[in-house]
């Protein structure tokens, strides 16, 4: 074992060694590792993510984000909030009129980005984003959140070839189809024309804000938009977004009345619940009538990717004017076999 | 002081008679209150940017260029800390405690020669005189423990104490064998003792078998005296959040780091008088600009002992509390008074070369048969199997 | 009251025991974790640990979210590795859901675990010395080798230490050959570290007599209090899930499984260490027959994918122990009935009483060093 | 230095009587040791005065001093123990209450 | 030069004073290292170097560091004992007869006229090497009676706490 001081003098020879190359270490980083940060910044690999961001395709309003809120659903710790934008007659357009991330709740884990099918929110590597607020300042709404294809193409080269690629073939075959779509979708907007979801009975019930609650009038407004963006799972009575939309300060959103789709029948649809399986959606609609049967198999998000909501789509495929079967985009493949059955067995197809 | 005296005595012929010993009172005192810790504000600057060096990183350097300022930041920074008491801690000693810890440091000054013939006090009980206040620094550190009430600190107290107790009879056996060798106690003459023939190195106490060890023992006491790696384990943190200056803060926390390191940089001055030759050195005869040579011998050598404190202080771990104690009593204490018994026979022994290899032949055979007895017990080399 | 041992008769002085509670805002214990110790003087006569302030309620909000949502929270378990958390979710998911994995995703994984693995217990080996009183010397070294394996994990999956990267089916980002090239430059580096850590560390004299005879942990007691992992294999039982289950393809690498024979906190340290080296045999092999082809099943869909009903146990060995998650699933099947996460830094903690009774307060901060726990995992 | 050796004498002589003071006036056990050290410091720096005053003749004072000062280091010892074995057994230090003369 | 005395001597006296008054034990010890300084003091003021730097080192070094322990062993450790009266019953007899020998000694003093005029001794300081030498000269018997009575006490007091142990099994 040698002399009873041999290992403390080999620990020594060891950190001797590692003294002397921290000054001969030339900028390889292998024994002089510390990045003077203020000063240099270490560089960020290509696929580092910090934060969200929604992309657009030349100017800000053309926006690739469509409000069809898969991500608000998705999202495990439930930090964006979605309100549709409606024109003045309350007609839904395919663009968010509201889009926050509450980037302290956010934990970058890049769901959103994985689950979003229109590539509208990509995560950005900017991780400077301290601020002094804990409230407000926090939450990055639309205007801070749009960022220009082109900026996206900038930190993540590859992968911003590859969507650019996708996007660009998805709109050949669109056009090549020239399937014309009711609704008229903006031409500045390549990507196929969004469903503008009609915030459907909210999955989940909201906690109201009794009058009386000691919240000053900005705490209030955070409370609200933290309540409603956090699809808190209590069974309480729903605020109705218009009531949210007024503690939230802006203009209230008067509800659409006259949507094109018809108004539910007095019983109302029991399937039209998206948290249910397509068994079970089938089930309940055994016996009833083929518009009916073609609404329950959809989604039941009313994301309007398909250009109606849900029961319109129903509707049109049951009148015939409408054949593509694929549109209901968050149903995916699922929905669109069960159409082509329920259409086989009607004898239409 | 004497020399500054007949110095100064004749400039001020005519004056009062009492004023040129004033001024001679007055220089030493100046220097030992200024240099000493204007290097300890450095030490702690030099340690913090060795142990980052050792460590693969830089070190304080935002404060002036190179962390040049850091010390006048450290220091400003506990200055305006605000000064916690805890309730029903025993307010007099509490206070006391950190005066009484920086006072023995400075005193250990005074004795430790910077070139020849310019000691700040040249008594000619020098090294015992040192050994003297240094135990008084045993009372600053249970004081500390002992008034701030709080039961870790108590517990740091004890083990300080213990510590400090046990490793002061190695420390002054080690002294006792230089003492022998040199013939006097004063520091002046152990440092004449170590020029032989003229050759200002090959005199150092250190190249003797006997003075090897003597240095070993010395060294590691010193250590153990002022709380440094391998032995801090008053303020082990891992274990005892800060041992006897946990509920100290602000200014009293700045003066109980000032006499922890002055203490060791005082055991370091002593170390390097009493075995590494003081301010020997080639070049201390030069006429004019002997007296600043020397002195730069000197300061160079306390540099290297700070910086080997320093770098030991990088690498080892922490030795257990009941392990420090026998290792005290059982390895360095029986090796210090054969180490006694061996500079007798080295006296005695005419022929120095033959005196030199039996010396050394029986220390070494002692240090192995130590480490036998003391390491069989607990280190065992063990061989690990592996599954099929 | 706390379970005592007799006082030690000191005979001598008769002094009374102290009651002192270390942590939870105590520099070794590693996080938020409590011990309440009654001290006879220096020696510990009575210990009990105290635990769940960092309870997060991660089994509980798994049931309320679908199974891809749950996948990023596994990464908060143990977080510092993060990515054998994610590969033991999505074992238990693919045994449930009987989701095939394609050959190139089997072998990343096995590559990022067994990176993770060493990078966990070279950092492991720096707190204890930390504890240990070394300032922190060996822990910056361990950490300066950990940032190149986390400059690895940041190209790959896109986050240090949050890396999210497995899906069910697969992984998430294929590893372009770039990455590949430096998996192996960091794999050919890491042995003259693991011998400068060895130089350092393994012969040194405080070292051995601090860490030998301290906190033993006998063979049956570890067998009985179930513990899994280093801690195990330290005190001599043969047990690795690696090896057991030979689950993912482990079964393909050939290394060899260290054991020790006393199990105090020296044979922990160092059968991590031979652990590490152990691992770098895996590396190089998996790195070598790395196939092509796709790196994640195509048939797994992201948004509602179901598992039919049923229930089941899927583990893994992670660097701390044997990882296990119990899933039931009834037939809504988007989201989990039940979630239960086996973690083995709470069941490795059970025998730290036997283990410290009887030393001294110095040594209970070693051995909580060496038992190695991350309170992410332990309070779930 | 004008001091003549009397003075050092009275010095050394109200230090002797503070000594006896505290010896026969406090109760606690420590403190009556604390005192006996003050009655033998008070000897030792008799003994140093009349050396100092005796124009250094022989080297008796110093050396009676040394061995006075050791005899009072181990007589304290030994007085400590005492102290401490009999707080075990009667569990005070206080004077009064050691009176029985059982072991 | 006599203003030095005079301070001395007062510092000294202050802490005999308190060492033997004071209520709080671990102030009492204080003040008794306050008084062994004084001592220290005046023997560098006679020129006895070497004494005052044995003073010094056993006194406060040792001594009162003991002391401190005896201190914390004879009391819980932790909790401040309970303020017990101070001083005995019968106080006042013990003070007087301080103060009578007090009297009686500076009247011997004053009496002798030797004592009086005694001058100071020269100004040079004894050398370490003449008391060594001393040690080991004429005053070898004494030495060899104190390294047995030194050896006695250190077996005395060990006795002492063993025998303790024995009986207690």
């Amino acid at each position: 074992m040698g002399f009873l001081g041999k290992g403390l003098f080999q620990g020594m020879a060891v950190t001797a060694r590692n003294f002397v190359g921290t000054y001969f270490d030339r900028g390889t980083r292998e024994k002089l590792v510390t990045y003077q940060y203020p000063e240099e910044k270490p560089p960020l690999p290509e696929n580092s993510r910090s934060f969200p961001f929604l992309v657009y395709d030349g100017t800000p309003d053309a926006m690739r984000c469509v409000a069809c809120k898969i991500c608000e659903t998705e999202c495990p710790p439930q930090c964006i909030y979605i309100v549709m934008d409606r024109d003045e007659k309350g007609k839904p357009q395919q663009r968010p009129k509201v889009f926050d991330i509450d980037i302290s709740v956010c934990m970058q884990c890049q769901i959103c980005v994985e689950v979003c099918p229109f590539e509208a929110i990509k995560m950005d590597n900017d991780y400077e984003k301290s601020q002094y607020g804990r409230f407000d300042d926090l939450i990055e709404h639309l205007p801070d959140l749009l960022k220009s294809n082109e900026y996206y193409n900038e930190i993540k080269p590859t992968e911003a070839k590859a969507v650019d690629a996708k996007l660009k073939a998805e709109a050949e075959k669109k056009a090549k189809k020239g399937t014309s779509k009711p609704a008229a979708a903006a031409p500045a907007k390549p990507a196929a024309p969004a469903p503008a979801p009609k915030p459907a009975t909210a999955p989940a019930g909201k906690i109201t804000i009794p009058e009386d609650a000691p919240f000053t009038a900005e705490q209030r407004a955070w409370l609200a938009g933290f309540l409603s963006a956090g699809g808190v799972a209590t069974s309480g009575t729903g605020v109705s977004p218009v009531a949210v939309a007024e503690t939230t300060g802006e203009t209230p959103v008067p509800l659409p009345e006259a949507t094109p789709a018809a108004e539910a029948p007095a019983g109302g649809w029991p399937w039209h619940d998206p948290g249910l399986g397509m068994s079970q959606r089938m089930d309940l609609v055994k016996a009833a009538p083929l518009a009916d049967k073609l609404m329950a198999a959809m989604a039941q998000t009313d994301c309007h990717a398909c250009g109606y909501d849900c029961r319109g789509y129903a509707d049109a495929i049951a009148a015939g004017s409408e054949t593509d079967l694929s549109l209901c985009l968050p149903g995916e493949a699922e929905t669109a076999k069960k159409l082509e059955e329920l259409m086989k067995e009607a004898g239409k197809l | 002081m004497e020399t500054i005296y007949q110095l100064i005595a004749g400039w001020f012929a005519g004056k009062p008679e009492w004023l040129p010993l004033a001024i001679a009172i007055a220089v030493p005192i100046l220097f030992i209150v200024g240099v000493y810790p204007a290097i300890f504000a450095y030490t702690t600057l030099v340690e913090r940017k060795a142990l980052g060096r050792v460590q693969n990183r830089y070190g304080p350097n935002r404060v002036g260029r190179w962390g040049i300022l850091q010390p006048l930041a450290d220091g400003l920074k506990l200055l305006t800390k605000e000064d916690i008491v805890p309730r029903d801690a025993d307010k007099f000693t509490h206070f006391l405690a950190p005066v009484i810890a920086v006072i023995p440091s400075v005193l250990l000054f005074a004795i430790v020669p910077i070139a020849p013939g310019l000691v700040p006090v040249n008594l000619n009980i020098g090294i015992l005189f040192a050994f003297a206040i240094s135990t008084a620094s045993v009372l600053a550190l249970f004081m500390g423990g002992w008034a701030s009430r709080n039961k870790f600190s108590l517990l740091g107290a004890m083990r300080a104490v213990a510590q400090v107790v046990s490793y002061e009879v190695p420390m002054v056996l080690a002294a006792v064998a230089v003492v022998m060798a040199a013939g006097s106690l004063s520091t002046l003459d152990i440092v004449k003792a170590q020029t032989r023939g003229g050759l200002e190195i090959a005199g150092w106490f250190v190249f003797q078998p006997w003075g090897f060890v003597g240095f070993v023992l010395f060294a590691i006491g010193a250590m153990a005296e002022s709380a440094r790696t391998p032995f801090d384990i008053p303020e082990a943190e891992s274990e005892i959040i800060a041992g006897y200056h946990t509920e100290y803060s602000g200014f009293k926390f700045a003066l109980f780091q000032l006499g922890e390191y002055l203490a060791a940089i005082a055991m370091a001055g002593i170390t390097v008088t009493m075995f590494l030759g003081g301010y020997l050195g080639p070049g201390i005869h030069i006429p004019y600009i002997g007296g600043f040579i020397a002195a730069f011998w000197f300061f160079l050598k306390l540099g290297c002992m700070i910086l080997l404190n320093i770098w030991i202080r990088g690498t080892w771990p922490r030795v257990r509390v009941d392990q420090l104690m026998g290792f005290a009593w059982k390895v360095l204490l029986p090796m210090s008074i054969l180490n006694i018994a061996v500079v007798g026979l080295w006296h005695f022994m005419g022929n120095k070369v033959l005196a030199w290899g039996v010396t050394a032949a029986i220390l070494g055979l002692a240090f192995v048969i130590l480490a036998k007895i003391s390491a069989a017990g607990n280190i065992e080399k063990r061989t690990y199997r592996y599954a099929n | 009251m706390i379970q005592q041992i007799s006082p030690i008769p000191t005979g001598m002085i008769e002094t009374q025991t102290i009651e002192v509670s270390i942590g939870p805002q105590h520099p070794s214990t590693h996080g938020v974790f409590r011990m309440d110790a009654v001290l006879d003087g220096e020696t510990v006569v009575g210990l009990k640990p105290v635990m769940g302030y960092l309870h997060r309620n991660h089994e509980q909000l798994a049931e309320r979210m679908t199974w891809l949502a749950s996948i990023p929270y596994t990464d908060r378990l143990d977080y510092f590795n993060s990515m054998t958390n994610n590969w033991a979710l999505c074992l238990s998911v693919e045994k449930l859901a009987g989701i095939k994995v394609p050959e190139r995703a089997e072998y990343i994984r096995v590559i990022v675990s067994e990176l993770t693995r060493i990078l966990n217990h070279s950092c492991v080996i720096g707190f204890m010395l930390q504890d240990l009183g070394a300032w922190g010397t060996p822990l910056l070294y361990a950490f300066r080798e950990r940032e190149k394996i986390l400059d690895l994990f940041e190209s790959l999956s896109g986050a240090r230490m949050m890396c999210n990267y497995m899906r069910f089916g697969g992984v998430r980002v294929d590893m372009t050959d770039a990455m590949v090239a430096q998996a192996k430059d960091i794999v050919a580096k890491f042995p003259r570290f693991l011998d400068e850590f060895e130089q350092l560390l393994s012969n040194n004299e405080v070292l051995l007599a601090r860490c030998q005879k301290v906190g033993i942990l006998p063979k049956e007691l570890a067998i009985n209090a179930s513990i899994s992992g280093p801690m195990a294999r330290a005190s001599g039982v043969d047990y690795d899930i690696r090896k057991v289950d030979k689950y993912g393809v482990y079964g393909r690498f050939d290394f060899r499984v260290p054991l020790g024979e006393v199990g105090d906190v020296y044979d922990r340290y160092y059968i991590r260490v031979l652990e590490m080296r152990e691992s770098i045999k895996i590396l190089n092999q998996a790195l070598r027959d790395l196939p092509a082809g796709a790196f994640v099943a195509p048939e797994v869909k992201l948004r509602n994918f179901k598992i039919p009903p049923g229930d089941g146990y899927g583990r893994v060995e992670a660097p701390k122990g044997e990882l296990g998650f119990y899933l039931v699933s009834d037939e809504g099947g988007k989201m989990p009935y039940r979630y239960h996460c086996r973690p083995p830094s709470f069941i490795n903690l059970t025998t730290l009483e036997d283990m410290c009774l009887g030393h001294k307060v110095a040594d209970v901060v070693i051995i909580l060093g060496s038992v190695d726990i991350v309170l992410g995992e332990v309070d779930r | 230095m004008t001091i003549p050796l009397g003075h050092y004498l009275i010095l050394a002589g109200i230090i002797f009587a503070i000594g006896l003071a505290g010896a026969l006036t406090r109760k606690n056990a420590i403190i009556v040791l604390i005192a006996i050290e003050l009655m033998f410091n008070a000897a030792i720096l008799n003994l140093i005065a009349f050396w100092h005053y005796k124009q250094f003749a022989a080297l008796t004072g110093q050396m009676f001093a040394i061995f006075a000062i050791s005899i009072a280091a181990a007589e304290s010892a030994i007085g400590l123990a005492l102290v401490i074995a009999i707080y075990r057994h009667y569990k005070s230090v206080d004077v009064d209450d050691i009176k029985s003369l059982k072991g | 030069m006599d203003y030095a005395f005079w301070t001395i001597s007062g510092i000294t006296v202050l802490g005999a004073l308190l060492a033997v008054t004071l209520r709080n034990l671990v102030h009492c010890v204080l003040s008794l290292i306050l008084f062994f300084l004084g001592i220290a003091a005046h023997y560098f003021l006679l020129r006895a170097d070497f004494i005052g730097a044995v003073q010094i080192l056993i006194y406060i070094g040792a001594v009162a560091v003991l002391i401190l322990f005896a201190i914390m062993l004879t009391r819980n450790v932790t909790g401040e004992a309970g303020p017990q009266e101070v001083v005995g019953v019968k106080w006042w007899i013990g003070s007087l007869c301080a103060a009578l020998t007090a009297g009686l000694i500076s009247f011997a003093v004053r009496a002798d006229s030797v004592a009086e005029t005694l001058s100071p001794g020269p100004k040079a300081t004894v050398a370490v090497a003449d008391i060594g030498k001393g040690f080991v000269g004429n005053w070898i018997v004494p030495f060899e009676a104190m390294a047995v009575l030194l050896t006695a006490a250190l077996i005395g007091a060990v006795v002492i706490a063993l025998e303790e142990v024995r009986n207690r099994r």
